[in-house]
């Protein structure tokens, strides 16, 4: 037994999710990656309960384990219960806590969605909040969306929200308290710790490949290697 | 005086060893719940692996068994344990005194509708293997019209933890192969995939045959489990499975999918088993007194089982196991039972 | 048409749908054995070639039932024709024979 | 397709949905990009039906979004689902409704890891009180908004003006349904219906008077996976997965596709813009698209709310034709006007999708 496959077995989700696998290939058969990234999940489970460190070690540091997609259709199906989704979230847990993630194009990416999912979280207490989500970045949230965006707040008065407002309703201003109670969550169970490692390593790679901040940012949120695709 | 032996399944190991018993000069006395003698084995068509009518190997099991008492659509109503032997009162009235109990319930066909997303009764194009039996005897199913493309699933309600069922039916393997063969007999233009985890042909020829379904038959074999199956707009069925060896996902349009339903602890046999107070095993078959050494007797003393009663078997197991079964019931009988003064000591030793 | 910076991207799907009945009849005619390959991975184990460059026969057979006759030649043209592989194979295959025929086959167009 | 086999199948995985008295929360996706769809929520539950569904402002994010893009622990996001619940039992409520899927499903998998593993409960119940002073709680009934819109369906079908058919030609509409993947994929026993033939948006179709299609890929994933829409770089995976089911259901030339997923509707709605603008292909009819409509949406089509007053201008799927198939009076000069009127302009026009 490894010492990688020990620290992914503190996992509650890994103790959920992986049971003996008999390579049957019912989740890779409907897994959404796996018809359109170079990805069997089949194989990632084979992996991990082989207990090979080595093995392990490679796929935590891989674009791999970040071809996933977390729908868990193959919770569904697994005919011994496993469920590699989970599993592929201890291995993405543990690639962030060891650094392995700023490794991989893929992983990389961690750099990014960290840093704006979690300020979404602090900052407003939304995942998503629609002043943050422009149309720049996001071209196919169609020409509907560029005119909202232009119109946020009439149009979140005309369609009964209460974007930023007192009270409940729609995308209102959660209390400071509240988003207070978020952060002091953050603090004790890890959340900040790993957003400040994640960010750190993020700079160290940027600094590493002679780019600005802005640069290695722009380079995370675009690029995407035909390495990963099948042709 | 002929000791009473009270054998519960009229399936293949209750003829046969109802047949042995009565050789042996025993009082038989055989009840089966359904109208019919024979079991799933009056279902079937032919037999894998030489394609043997099983009409004809139920032929000589009924002519074995002729003479004993048979008491079909009769079920067990209530049994009381004497100092050695069971009164058993029957479902049509009469009461028996038996001295012995055989217990041959053998085993019910996974309900595949259980597994959902093969869509059995949802889909139109899918059958059970039990269903393509049926056919082979009539000619006629109204899935069945001139296939192109046909599929069999292995493992249904076999090695699936999902569906509660844990072990290897055993048998599902060599009838898919054989099912595929025939298939192809009736329809040589068809394309017949065979879907499979690991091919467990273990016995006698059941290699010939996987070799005759590649070579004579072009029986595409892969290895993987079916995943899923939905209905296209024409009615014909998408499939999905991996092919873990090419190690990518596939689909494939069949005109009929053929679900290789597995084995499940009989019901009824449960139920009488709840009677006798007979326990069970974690796949929910009866417990043996030794897996290996004493197969044939339960824990309890003076019952005995054969067949599939105790987990899967092919016809011949069953049929070795119901003779078997049989020496046991007789070695009971004229070593154990007989000594009132030692009985319960003799159980002790010899059980 | 417009660019957002990414599309649909490549299915890697397997669709038996589009395996080529025509072709295969062909090949089976000359090459009976190429219906029992097991896919045990002997010939590949032992492949010389295999080695050095991406060599494998038992590959080129599942390419071929799996609709990519593409990616069965590709798979077979660093073959040496050493036959090592018809040594090992279980079910006894000429596969030195099978590679030539499979070549000459489904190179035609 | 054999109907009854279905029925059998849905009759094998009923759940307890009480009639009254919800806790609810909100859906990060849908207050951004569908806040009509909750406002009728609420409007038909409270105002039409006479339920109390009650609603604090103190809620917030379940972190769902951010915990499977892998961004936070595991102990975080339980810790702020604790904190929700906290907040229910606080205010007096056991029943608890979400609107997102992505936050019914891990309140389904947090409750069935505490169950699983009390030491772990007993450190969420810790990390509750040290941030927050809240008392750690759980709900008596975890309940999605589709599953209460699925009990009230026949209420609703009472209060109904008109029905989903094609007034043109008298036939039902054929309506496609897509399910949130995390509804009931992890936990079939949670779903109304289960996990392969679930019934939760069947039983609304049917009870407003739609006709389900059933396709191929019908359980297949939007493809909105997470890390997988949000970095632009990996959008072909979403893009593509939307694509193949679309490929799978035009033979059924459905009239409308329902959703309970927060992300869904978006993405089966905006990847149809995407493969338009691209490729030129579109799936409904003469150039238009297939409408993507949240149950709230339909529900408030056959109850006669105004579609502008639902945000159907929000799509960029064109719903005039679903319209006037279903004979709804609407003003398209009042499409994209504000409150009161006011003249916000309109979306530039798509190049090739109607």
């Amino acid at each position: 037994m490894g010492k990688l496959y020990d620290l992914l077995m503190q996992d509650y989700r890994l103790k959920e999710g992986l049971n003996a696998c008999i390579n049957c290939g019912t989740c890779t058969a409907i897994c959404p990656a796996a018809e359109f990234y170079r990805y069997d999940p089949r194989r990632i489970v084979d992996i991990v309960q082989s207990q090979d460190d080595n093995e392990i070690e490679k796929l935590l540091k891989s674009d791999t384990i970040w071809y996933c997609g977390e729908c868990m259709s193959c919770v569904t199906r697994c005919p011994r219960k496993n469920a590699a989704g989970l599993i592929i979230m201890s291995l993405r847990n543990l690639s962030i806590e060891l650094g392995y993630f700023i490794e991989s194009e893929k992983g990389r990416q961690q750099f990014l969605l960290t840093k704006d999912l979690c300020s979404n979280v602090l900052d407003y207490g939304y995942c998503v909040y629609p002043r943050r989500f422009d149309y720049a970045g996001h071209p196919e949230a169609g020409r509907v969306w560029e005119w909202e965006e232009k119109h946020l707040d009439d149009v979140f008065e005309r369609l009964g929200g209460n974007l930023d407002g007192k009270g409940p309703g729609a995308m209102r201003r959660i209390p400071q308290e509240d988003r207070d109670q978020l952060k002091a969550i953050f603090d004790i169970t890890g959340a900040t710790s790993r957003m400040e490692k994640v960010q750190a390593a993020g700079e160290k790679k940027a600094a590493e490949l002679g780019m600005t901040m802005e640069e290695f940012t722009q380079m995370v949120y675009t690029t995407s290697d035909p390495k990963h695709l099948n042709h | 005086m002929k000791n009473n032996i009270l054998i519960i399944g009229g399936g293949p190991a209750g003829l046969e060893s109802a047949s042995q018993l009565q050789r042996m000069g025993y009082n038989v006395i055989l009840i089966e719940k359904s109208p019919k003698l024979g079991g799933h084995l009056a279902k079937w068509d032919r037999l894998f692996p030489d394609s043997v009518p099983a009409d004809e190997v139920l032929g000589g099991l009924l002519r074995g068994a002729e003479g004993v008492k048979c008491f079909t659509d009769t079920d067990v109503r209530a049994i009381n344990r004497l100092d050695k032997s069971y009164n058993v009162r029957l479902t049509n009235g009469i009461t028996v005194l038996s001295d012995a109990v055989l217990v041959a319930s053998g085993f019910d066909l996974f309900d595949a509708v259980k597994k959902e997303e093969y869509g059995y009764g949802v889909y139109d194009q899918v059958m059970t293997n039990a269903d393509l039996e049926a056919y082979f005897k009539t000619g006629t199913d109204r899935r069945i019209e001139n296939p192109g493309k046909i599929g069999f699933a292995h493992c249904v309600g076999s090695r699936d933890e999902k569906a509660g069922c844990r072990s290897c039916s055993k048998v599902c393997c060599a009838t898919a192969v054989k099912q595929a063969i025939e298939m192809k007999q009736a329809f040589p233009n068809a394309e017949v995939f065979c879907f499979y985890m690991d091919l467990r042909l273990f016995g006698r020829h059941y290699e010939d045959i996987y070799l005759k379904a590649q070579k004579e038959y072009g029986v595409r074999f892969i290895r993987g489990r079916v995943a899923e199956v939905s209905e296209n707009y024409d009615g014909t069925l998408l499939v999905k499975a991996e092919d873990t060896v090419a190690g990518k996902p596939l689909k494939v349009t069949l005109d009929l999918l053929v679900l290789m339903a597995g084995m499940r602890p009989s019901g009824v046999g449960k139920a009488i088993g709840d009677l006798l107070e007979m326990p069970v095993e974690e796949d929910g078959y009866f417990a043996v007194r030794s897996g290996i050494a004493a197969s044939q007797r339960s824990p309890i003393p003076g019952i005995f089982l054969a067949g599939a009663a105790t987990g899967p078997k092919t016809l011949p197991e069953t049929l070795a196991d119901a003779r078997a079964a049989a020496m046991e019931v007789d070695r009971y009988l004229t070593e154990i039972f007989p000594d009132a003064k030692n009985y319960k000591q003799l159980v002790k030793e010899r059980w | 048409m417009v660019d957002f910076g990414f599309g649909l991207v490549p299915s890697s799907r397997i669709n038996l749908d589009l395996f080529d009945k025509d072709k295969y009849r062909e090949l089976v005619k000359i090459e009976p054995d190429a219906r029992i390959c097991m896919a045990c991975g002997s010939c590949t184990a032992v492949c010389t070639a295999g080695k050095f460059v991406h060599t494998s026969l038992r590959e080129a057979i599942e390419d071929i039932l799996n609709a990519k006759n593409d990616k069965a030649l590709e798979s077979l043209q660093a073959c040496q024709l050493c036959g090592k592989c018809s040594m090992v194979c279980p079910r006894g295959i000429n596969t030195r024979h099978l590679i030539l025929s499979i070549n000459k086959v489904y190179s035609a167009k | 397709m054999i109907y009854e086999g279905k029925q059998k199948i849905w009759s094998d995985y009923q759940k307890d949905i009480p009639d009254d008295h919800y806790f609810y929360v909100r859906s990060c996706i849908r207050q951004s990009f569908f806040p009509a769809s909750e406002a009728t929520f609420l409007d038909i539950t409270r105002n039409r039906l006479g339920k109390d569904i009650f609603e604090t402002e103190h809620h917030t994010t379940c972190g769902g979004i951010a915990y499977h893009s892998d961004t936070i622990p595991q102990e975080t996001v339980m810790t702020i689902i604790a904190r929700q619940f906290a907040l229910m039992a606080k205010h007096g409520y056991e029943n608890y409704v979400c609107s997102c899927i992505t936050s019914f499903g891990l309140y389904c998998e947090t409750l069935e890891t505490w169950r699983e593993f009390p030491e772990l409960e007993a450190k969420i119940r810790e990390n509750l009180w040290k941030s927050c002073k809240l008392e750690f709680a759980k709900p008596k009934f975890l309940i999605h908004a589709s599953d209460l819109i699925y009990k009230y369906r026949n209420q609703i079908a009472a209060q109904a003006v008109r029905k989903l058919v094609n007034v043109h030609t008298g036939e039902p509409l054929k309506v496609v349904e897509h399910i949130g993947c995390h509804y009931s994929k992890m936990f079939p026993s949670k779903g109304v219906g289960g996990a392969e033939y679930p019934y939760v948006l069947v039983g609304m179709i049917e009870a407003w008077g739609g006709e389900i299609v059933d396709y191929p890929e019908r359980r297949h994933c939007c493809g909105f996976g997470f890390r997988q829409y949000f970095i632009k770089g990996n959008r072909g995976y979403s893009l593509s997965n939307t694509h193949k089911k679309f490929e799978s259901m035009e033979p059924f030339k459905p009239d409308l596709i329902i959703t309970n997923c927060p992300g869904c509707p978006y993405f089966l709605d905006r990847w149809q813009y995407v493969i338009a603008e691209s490729t030129g292909k579109t799936y409904g009819q003469d150039g238009h698209g297939i409408p993507a409509l949240t149950y709230e949406e339909v529900a408030g089509l056959v109850m006669g709310y105004d579609p502008w007053d639902l945000g159907l201008q929000t799509h960029q799927v064109g719903v005039e034709p679903l319209l006037d198939k279903m004979w709804v009076e609407y003003d398209p000069a009042k499409k994209f006007l504000g409150k009161n009127g006011k003249d916000l302009g309109a979306p530039a026009p798509c190049a090739c999708l109607k």
